[in-house]
C-alpha cells in the first residue's frame, strides 16, 4: 500500500570522510502538520536490515548544520527547525557505510508536541538502494 | 437575529499539497480564493519557514499584504501552538508562557489577524495573564472547543468564570465542528477496511458510537494532564465495552485502531452554539468527505449552519480539511474536497 | 575583613506556606559584573550552620519567577536573567525552617560564562539573625 | 603620522558603584561626561536589564541617544559577550554562534556604536561567518587583544590571515593595555599583604615577573581551548619553577593565590601597536590604580601613548578601571580612579 512519499528516493548513499566511507545517509520528511525546533524532536530511530543503530551514532542535519540527537535537545534556533515538507537529512555513523544493493529501512520518528498528551511515533519504512 | 457568516479557508486543509511541493503559500492562498472564501486562516509555523522571523521583516509582511490584496481574502484567524514543553527537562514557567502568547499575539497582530486560536492545552492562567496585551494589540483569543472537548461542559464553565471574572472583551471560543459529529466519517471506516478490519467489528464501534449520540456524550473534564482527562472521558463514555467487544469478536490491529480513533469524534448539540454566542467569534469548519453531491460524511452542516443563523453568528466559518490523513495511501485531493466544502457551506448560508 | 554586600541583610527568613514553615529563604547578588541567563548558572550551593542544602531542596527565584536548578539548564528568557547588581532569592525547603536566632550561611555560586575556561566559583560567607 | 586620539570611558569602570546602587546607567554616562571623556563604551549586558529587549524598543533608544547628546558623548564600543555554551549540553554550532554575533552586531547598531568588542573565546569561523553583515551594518568587529595573548605573535598571525584573505575591512583588534603592564599591580600585592602572603614570596612573584618583562614572555597560541593554551603558555612562562619557589618559601593560600594572579598581567612591546596600527581601531585603556600623582601602578601609558601618537592612531582610548575587585575589602572609588586616568591620559596625549 503505497502512501505519501517520506524518503527522498534519491538521498540513500553511503558517506565518504578523507577517502574511507564513515556511514550512509537518508533524507525524510517530518510526519507532522506544522514545522517545529529541533528541541521537541525525543527521538530518531534507525534499522536498516534488522539492525538497530545506536542513538549516539545518529547526526541529524537541516540547513546546513548538523547535531547530535542530545544536542538537539537544546536546539531552539530558527534557522534550525525541521521545517514542514521539507527533507532533514539522518546520517548513520558506521564504518564501511552500507554494502551496495537492496536494503529495507525502518526508522521512527518520534516528537513531542507540547500541547499532545503523548509523543507522536511515526514509522517510515522504505525499501532502497546503495549505488 | 441577523446574521453575518463569511467563508474562510483554513491552509491547513492544503498540507498534503504543501508537503508534496505542489502549493506553496502564494498556492494555497490562490486556491482559496477560487472557493469564493473571503477569509484565511494561517498556521504560521506551517508554512513560514524559520517561523517567525519572516514575520518580522517589512518584505515578508509587504508580500503578504500584497497577496492578499492580490487574491481579495481578509487574515481570519492565526493558529498558534503553545510549545510550553519546547525543552524537555521542564514546562516553562507561567512568565515564560505568557511571553510566548504575547509573542504570538504580536505576530499574529502584524500579519493583519483579529483573532488567535489557542489550544485546550493552554493553561487558563497563561490566558489570563495574556489579556491585557490582547486587548492592547485588539487579537481576541480564541479557545479552540475541538473533540472531545463541548461548550455547556464543566470544562467549558471554569473558562466561562475567568470571561466573567476579567470581563475581558478578549477571549472567547472557536468551535471546531468535529464536534458537531453525527457518526464516524467514512474516509476512516474506509480505511479500516483497506488496512484489514472487519465488518463486524466495524459495526460494533459504529453502533457504539450511535449509542453515545442517543445517550449523550458523558463530557470531559477540566484538567491540566490531558492524557488523564482524555482517559476518564473515553472511559465514561463505554470505551472499555466497546474495546472488549471488538476483542470478543476477534478484531485485530485494524478493527482496534478504527475503534480508538473512534473517540476523537463527537457530538454535541448546536443549540449550544446559540447559547454561547456572544463568545463565540470564529469556527473552525472541521470536515472530513464532501460527497460531489455536496453532502459531508460526518459533519451535520446544515444544522450547524442554521443555529449560527438563529444565533446570529458574525465572523467566518473556516473550512478545516482533516480527511486526507484517511487518504494518503489512495490519493489526496484537498483543493476538490475545499472547493466542495466551500460550496456546501455557501448552500447552507444562503439556502 | 568586610567586603562589599552580598547578601541582602533583611532578606534572611524562614518561608510559611499553608501555616507551616516549609523552608528558610536569603536574597543575594551575583558575584559577576555582567548579567545573564540562568541556564550558565551550573549551581547554588548552600551550608547553614555546617549543613549542606540537597541540590534538589533549593529553589531559586528571579522577577517573580522560581525555579529549580535544574529546570534553569533551559532559562534563556530575557525577563529571567540574573541581572547584574540585583537579588536574586534562594529558598531551601526544609521542614521548620531555621531555628530563630544566630546561624552562619557558606552559599558557593558556581557560573559558567561561555568566554571563560573554567567555571567561576564564588563563596559568600555571611551571619544572619532569624527573628 | 598625524594622530587622532579620543578618550572614552567603558563603564564597566564603574562597575561597583553600579552594584551597590550608587550609580544607574545614566549616571555612569554623566560621570564619564564629567572626566572630559567624550566616548562612551558600553557593556550592554552589564547594565541594560531584560537585554536585549529594551534595546529593540524605540522608547529605550530615544532614551539612550538622548543621553548621548545630554552628555556629549560618542558610543565608541559595545562590547559583547558569545554566551556559545549557553546550554550545558553543548557548544552552539558555527550557524548558531553567528546568528548570535549577527545579533550583538545589529543591537551595536541600533545603539549608534561602529565598534563591537568581541573575545579571544569567539571562534575565527563565527568571526569570518559575520563578516559581510557586519560590513552591511557598519559595524567593525574587534577582536581584544588580552593578557596572555599579545600582538605579533602565532596567535595573532591567524587573524592577520584571515584579514588578508578575506580582504575585510571590518574586522581588526582591540588591544587591552594590560598586555602593557611592567609589573604586578600594587593594588593585587597590598591585597595579598592584608590576606597574609608574606615579603618573601611576594618578592619571589615579582622577580619572577620581572625574569618574564626581560626575557620576553613566550607567546600563548591559538587554541580553542584555551584552559589548555593558558596552562601552556603558563607553563612555558616559568610558572613551576616559580609556584615550586613559593611553595619551598612557606607559601599559604594567600601567596599562591599572588603567584597564580601575576599570569593575568603581561608585557609586549609597544612597537606592536606601530606594526600592526592598520588594523587598530580601538583600544581598552585597561589600568589598575592611578596615584594622586596620575601615575599608574602598572601599565606603561606614556610608553603605550607615545607609540598611538607615533603609528598616527585615530580612536579612541578607553578607561577600563580593574583594580576595584582588588579593594572590595578596603573600599572602591571607581569615580576618583576613572577621572584620574583620564587625566593621566590627557596630559600623556596631550603632553
Ligand atoms: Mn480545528
Ligand atoms: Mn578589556
Amino acid at each position: 500500500m503505497a502512501g505519501r512519499q517520506i524518503y527522498n528516493p534519491d538521498g540513500f548513499k553511503n558517506v565518504e570522510e578523507n577517502g574511507k566511507i564513515t556511514g550512509y545517509q537518508f533524507q525524510f520528511k517530518a510526519q507532522y502538520y506544522r514545522g517545529f525546533t529541533l528541541s521537541i524532536v525525543r527521538d530518531i530511530q534507525v534499522n536498516v536490515d534488522g539492525e538497530d543503530a545506536a542513538r549516539e551514532d545518529i547526526r541529524f542535519t537541516v540547513n546546513g548544520e548538523t547535531f547530535t540527537l542530545e544536542e538537539m535537545r537544546t536546539v531552539v534556533d530558527s534557522d534550525y527547525r525541521w521545517e514542514f515538507g521539507d527533507y532533514a537529512t539522518v546520517t548513520v555513523q558506521k564504518e564501511g557505510g552500507l554494502a551496495k544493493g537492496a536494503h529495507h529501512i525502518k526508522a521512527m520518528q518520534i516528537i513531542a508536541p507540547s500541547y499532545m498528551p503523548f509523543q507522536t511515533e511515526a514509522l517510515c519504512e522504505a525499501d532502497f538502494e546503495i549505488a | 437575529m441577523s446574521y453575518d457568516i463569511k467563508r474562510s479557508v483554513s491552509l491547513y486543509s492544503y498540507q498534503d499539497e504543501y508537503y508534496d511541493g505542489k502549493l506553496d503559500l502564494e498556492g494555497c492562498l490562490r486556491e482559496t480564493a477560487k472557493t469564493g472564501a473571503t477569509g484565511v486562516e494561517l498556521l504560521a509555523e506551517q508554512m513560514i519557514r524559520r517561523f517567525p522571523l519572516p514575520i518580522e521583516t517589512q518584505e515578508f509582511r509587504d508580500q503578504w499584504f500584497g497577496w492578499l490584496k492580490k487574491y481579495n481574502l481578509e487574515p481570519s484567524c492565526y493558529d498558534a501552538f503553545l510549545e510550553n514543553k519546547i525543552y524537555d527537562n521542564r514546562t516553562l514557567s507561567l512568565g515564560e508562557q505568557i511571553n510566548m502568547m504575547k509573542r504570538d499575539i504580536r505576530l499574529a497582530s502584524m500579519l493583519g489577524f483579529k483573532n488567535l486560536r489557542t489550544l485546550v492545552s493552554t493553561p487558563m492562567d497563561v490566558i489570563e495573564g495574556s489579556l491585557d496585551y490582547a486587548a492592547e494589540m485588539d487579537v481576541k483569543i480564541g479557545l479552540e472547543v475541538h473533540a472531545p472537548f463541548s461548550l455547556n461542559s464543566g470544562w467549558a464553565d471554569g473558562y466561562m468564570e475567568m470571561i466573567h471574572k476579567t470581563g475581558t472583551k478578549h477571549f472567547g471560543f472557536i468551535p471546531d465542528m468535529g464536534i458537531f459529529c453525527r457518526n464516524i466519517p467514512d474516509v476512516l471506516r474506509d480505511k479500516a477496511r483497506r488496512q484489514g478490519a472487519s465488518e463486524e467489528c466495524i459495526k460494533i464501534v459504529d453502533d457504539s458510537y450511535a449509542q453515545r449520540l442517543e445517550k449523550g456524550f458523558v463530557k470531559i473534564k477540566y484538567d491540566l494532564n490531558l492524557g488523564k482527562a482524555n482517559m476518564e472521558y473515553r472511559m465514561a463514555n463505554g470505551m472499555k465495552e466497546m474495546m472488549d467487544a471488538v476483542e470478543k469478536a476477534g478484531g485485530g490491529p485494524a478493527d482496534k485502531a478504527y475503534a480508538g480513533a473512534s473517540f476523537t469524534y463527537s457530538w454535541s448539540e448546536p443549540q449550544d452554539l446559540i447559547d454561547n454566542i456572544d463568545y463565540i467569534f470564529h469556527t473552525h469548519a472541521k470536515f472530513y468527505n464532501v460527497h460531489e453531491d455536496y453532502v459531508e460524511t460526518a459533519v451535520a452542516i446544515p444544522e450547524v449552519v442554521e443555529a449560527f443563523k438563529k444565533a446570529g453568528y458574525k465572523g467566518f466559518l473556516s473550512s478545516e480539511y482533516e480527511g486526507g490523513e484517511h487518504l494518503r495511501d489512495v490519493g489526496v485531493d484537498s483543493i476538490e474536497q475545499v472547493r466542495r466544502h466551500q460550496e456546501a457551506m455557501r448552500r447552507a448560508i444562503e439556502g
